[in-house]
């Protein structure tokens, strides 16, 4: 079934939402305007577009150190994201998080990760209690080629597979675990592969293409929806830019070449293309939707630069609930 | 507690049974995770009957993941449950420290204090049962000094219970700690619900001019040590401190004050141990007081050994405490 | 090809020596006499002895709770064996370390493990030291059905496949993790289909046969020596005993019929039958084999139970090498 | 130190990545594994140029499994060799607790002395890099309760190279700390190989009239601090332990029999933190030479935060140890 104009459109915004909060985040770090490191999804935004597009209320995801995108495809604020990643207090977690820790629990993104392997576990307890409370929610828990190899990951596919939670891995496998290529980390080509060891579905789908993400997610949270357990959904993806930041420090582990060629599947771009030729959306159109998010954006960065700095009696508050 | 049900006695393992039992009739949130603390009731047994009662819903056997094990517990009270997870022994934690410190305990404040976690972590501590290196470890003192977590550690039925409850009902992530050699001590344990306040100590047996200050185990240890000490004319306060994060510090000062000397006594290894912080804290805050240094009686710096030749002379007892007493006053033992 | 009269001997020997060593461990640890925790091997035998009959000097075993098995097949030695159990200054650990912890460094035999899935990234690192110094070595890591659920042995086996060590994995599954049947912890039938997720064959074996662990431990050790990386080897197989010693707590979670049925398969009376019926060793030459390794174990019990305890002194001593 | 070699400078980069050169140089058996060290040379740029120099199997890239990769270690450190593990940020030890505190600390002890594991985990520590909570932790006060490991803290690229030397070639596990922060800062360092002998503490300016103890990066806030106390007429010590375990109890004490006094710093937060063993030691070690209680700094009792504007606050420097100083000698700051 074709998807919908409104689909389309819709997974269109989440890409282009997440490109450009990105690009403007990275801009700022280059220009030592936010402390600390960023982790840009630059590049995979297909897969958190695709799968998010399918989540709602009480649903929930679990995220990586990669996880603006994330977030932003949930619908994240763009003031309180800026905000936190400049540190100030009005971001979404006062300052205290930055880019690592940025969450909602409000949207039901519980959080950035700092550890690699650190979402999966958790994902498992929020899948668990989506079933416990007998909803029909479910969790997205994202993570990366080299976090398959953690532990972790091993420990809450199992569990998901055996209490058949309503849970899906989404693997944003962009071919590296920082500057580490697959090939080098794992003897496997297809981590999909490794959901057979925990009796639960795993699918290889093209990562830059949105609609094969949207289609693949949507049919794994069905499943997971109507209690049939988990499914793991490798997106096969690229990070445009480098681990951290923008450009890299000079350190050779991928080629130029390497590079253009997946920019030249750029997954916004196919989206576009796609849209223009179905007559959706034009360029005009296009050009419209990235005016409006990019002054969304600039209003952002104003809002979080003009917000005040934590103050220093708020360092020893939020450790404990009461 | 009332005089008619101060009068039942229950063993340690028991009045577990009894919190949790009790906990997850309050409350459709609470529910247990573990490995074999469903059908089996656990190694220990202090989940027998809760899977009849509550069904494998409530009361969840796991596979042997215990990262997974915590980071479901992580998960669920991050979304409105108030998950019970069993780490079966405390040296497992070393395969899930990952969920407990980087996750549980700084969730909330990573998040600018917009997550709760109402997450309890039960666990059997200790040595004396010959189960050597890996199977009798006291390490209470890494979980002190992670801020967002809070720790407490039970010496009896009366505290293995009243502990309990009042972790399950707090709203941030606390540690119980069991002892499993405490499992079948029995003592006097109320009936119906009650909660030792984290935060609290108890002044276990009163006394003028010594204060013992013990955890766990040792805290029978060190009554057995003040008994050893009245024949030498010696009236040892002992305290136990039940809760190490929050730390009631206002009362031990107060009995240092008073007593002029302190022991601290636990069974984890002396040096690192969390003896250290609290003879750091007791000589800062009482320093004019002192006519002793703070003394500290723990395990020697070696893993647990197996023999019980060698475990008997590991594990802090009686003699050892009032010998250190004694030291401490200038008197040969 | 089949095997010679002599291996099979050799196999029917470590196989009845592990058995009337663990039978004794039991009658004594029921009896009082062994202080701690006695995880017995009987029922298993055919695992670790067909895996150790291929291997030699300078080859390595990481082992399990359940170790006895696993030194006696190797070689180990029943009165240092013993001595430990009983906590004596005799004993392979001077009393330190008892049954979870029995080692015999010398017999390539790196310890017993408290820690479940403790074992496989240690026998990681022995394949390493094999490949690095240029032997022809190799390490076979036993692990339990409901060790493949703890992380380590996924990270394990991993970089195993990843840097094609020399090492077998050895899956014991018997069927529970303590008191947890494989169906409750893991939502697959046969672990070894987790081997794919690592790029390396996974095989299921008979564990009651000696003759088919033998021959397929042997295939897979002698890859493991050619440089052609791990191998997972599943030996479906059964306790005899409780978990923890001979008789359980009186918690039923298996049926009488159940262990009945396993006990038919008792993987020493198939392996004498085999044996019986090619004429190699009849009864009276069983009987002979028993006789002399039950004396072996009487011997070595007087030995122990007259050894001294560790000096009070020996309790610091060992926590650093100089 | 020569006259001649000690002209030459270096940032701590490059003397950890010269010790790691000619102790791979020394031995075959030494290896390098870590995430990156590799190919990349390590996200910190430490191991530059070994790739080159010794080839792919003596410097490892290794998948993120931290358990594994001290596993890793531990098999080959018993078989023979004498490996280098990398574990890029001290907060992920979390994951590899196992592996460190139950095989690697405990095997020797657990087999009766007939285990040989030179094994040296080399991490990095601390904040001021707006890294968070969880890239941010000093942690050491964990591993300085596991009897069976040595734990070093260097505070500057003299120390790095030296301590890391004697960790490699000594014959048990250690713990080589560094800080993230200190990478860049540039001191003399001999280009021969040295040892700093595990357990010996540095007096790193003598003074008369207090002692201040500090590690890793405090060294240097203590001796801003104490260039700061010399306008209040006050000549402060300041000591580095170096080495925590084994620590070097003697230098500390006889520094406080000299001067009376004595704080210890550290980045670590300061409940539980490994000062309190230190100021435990020190009142019971020398009660009857003290005018004042051994004070204490450290972190204060929460996670790290994100923003410039809460790390600042949260990390001790020099203002805040010369006020606690002041404190302790009970003048205003
Ligand atoms: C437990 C842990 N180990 C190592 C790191 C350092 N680290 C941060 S990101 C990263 C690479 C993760 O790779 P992958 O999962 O593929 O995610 P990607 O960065 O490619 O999105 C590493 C090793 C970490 N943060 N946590
Ligand atoms: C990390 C850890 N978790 C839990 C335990 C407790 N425990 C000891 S043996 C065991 C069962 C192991 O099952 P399996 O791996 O199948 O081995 P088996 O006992 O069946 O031989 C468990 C859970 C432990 N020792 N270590
Ligand atoms: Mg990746
Ligand atoms: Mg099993």
């Amino acid at each position: 079934m074709p998807l919908s104009a409104e689909t389309l459109r819709d997974l269109h915004r989440r890409m282009l939402r997440i490109r450009l909060f990105e690009e403007e985040a990275g801009r700022l770090s280059e220009a030592g305007r936010i402390p600390g490191a960023l982790h840009l999804y630059v590049g995979e935004e297909a897969v958190a577009a695709g799968v998010a597009a399918h989540l709602g209320p009480g649903d929930q995801v679990t995220s990586t150190h990669r996880g603006h995108g994330h977030l932003v495809a949930v619908g994240g604020d763009f003031r309180q994201m800026f905000a936190e990643l400049f540190g100030r207090a009005t971001g979404y977690c006062r300052g205290k998080g930055g880019s690592m820790h940025i969450a909602d629990m409000d949207l039901g993104m519980l959080g950035a990760n700092g550890i690699v392997g650190g979402g999966p576990p958790i994902a498992v307890g929020a899948a668990f209690s989506n079933k416990y409370r007998k909803t029909q929610n479910v969790t997205a828990c994202f993570f990366g080629d080299g976090a398959s190899n953690e532990g972790s990951f091993h420990e809450a596919a199992n569990m998901a597979g055996l209490y058949r939670l309503p849970l899906i891995f989404v693997c944003e496998n962009n071919g590296f675990g920082e500057f580490t290529r697959q090939d080098r980390h794992q003897a496997i080509r297809d981590i999909a592969d490794r959901a057979a060891g925990y009796g639960f579905p795993g699918i290889v789908v093209d990562g830059m293409d949105a609609v094969a993400v949207y289609e693949a997610a949507g049919e794994a949270i069905a499943r997971a929806r109507r209690g049939e357990g988990p499914t793991l959904l490798e997106c096969k993806t690229y990070r445009f830019f480098d681990h951290v930041g923008v450009r890299g420090m000079g350190v050779v582990y991928r080629s130029d070449d390497e590079v253009r060629a997946w920019r030249e599947r750029d997954p916004i771009t196919l989206l576009e293309r796609r849209l223009a030729e179905l007559g959706i959306l034009d360029e005009a159109g296009a050009a419209a939707v990235r005016e409006a998010i990019q002054a969304e954006v600039r209003e952002a960065v104003a809002f979080a630069e003009a917000s005040p700095f934590p103050d220093p009696a708020a360092l020893t508050e939020d450790v404990y609930a009461s | 507690m009332t005089a008619a049900t101060a009068q039942r006695q229950l063993p340690t393992v028991m009045a577990i049974n009894e919190a949790l039992r009790q906990l997850m009739r309050e409350d459709p949130n609470v529910f247990l995770a573990g490995e074999d603390v469903a059908l089996y009731g656990s190694v220990f047994g202090f989940s027998r009957g809760l899977l009849d009662e509550f069904g494998p819903e409530r009361v969840v056997d796991t596979p042997i993941s215990e990262a997974a094990l915590v980071g479901l517990g992580v998960g669920a009270a991050a979304t409105g449950l108030r998950p019970i997870i069993d780490i079966m022994f405390m040296d497992f934690m070393g395969v899930a420290m990952d969920q407990l410190v980087n996750q549980a305990a700084k969730m909330r404040y990573m998040f600018g204090g917009k997550a709760r976690l109402p997450l309890t972590i039960h666990t059997m501590a200790g040595a004396g049962l010959n189960l050597a290196a890996q199977h009798s470890q006291s390490l209470e003192a890494w979980f002190c000094h992670v801020p967002g977590l809070k720790v407490v550690m039970a010496s009896g039925p009366y505290e293995a219970k009243g502990l309990l409850i009042a972790a399950v009902r707090d709203e941030s992530p606390v540690i119980v700690i069991n002892h499993k050699a405490l499992l079948g001590l029995a003592g006097p344990v109320p009936e119906e619900m009650y909660e030792i306040p984290l935060g609290q100590a108890a002044v276990v047996r009163p006394g003028t001019n010594f204060t013992i200050i013990a955890t766990g185990r040792m805290v029978h240890e060190s009554l057995a040590a003040a008994e050893q000490l009245r024949e030498h004319g010696i009236d040892a306060e002992v305290i136990d401190p039940r809760s190490l994060v929050p730390l009631d510090t206002e009362t031990l000062v107060a009995s240092l004050r008073k007593t002029h000397r302190a022991l601290v006594v636990h069974e984890a290894v002396r040096f690192g141990g969390f003896g250290a912080e609290i003879a750091a804290q007791l000589q800062e805050a009482a320093f004019d007081h002192l006519d002793a240094p703070i003394g500290r009686v723990g395990a020697p710096f070696s893993p647990v050994p197996f023999s019980p030749a060698l475990e008997a002379h590991y594990v802090p007892n009686a003699d050892r405490i009032a010998g250190e007493v004694l030291r401490l006053l200038g008197r040969a033992a």
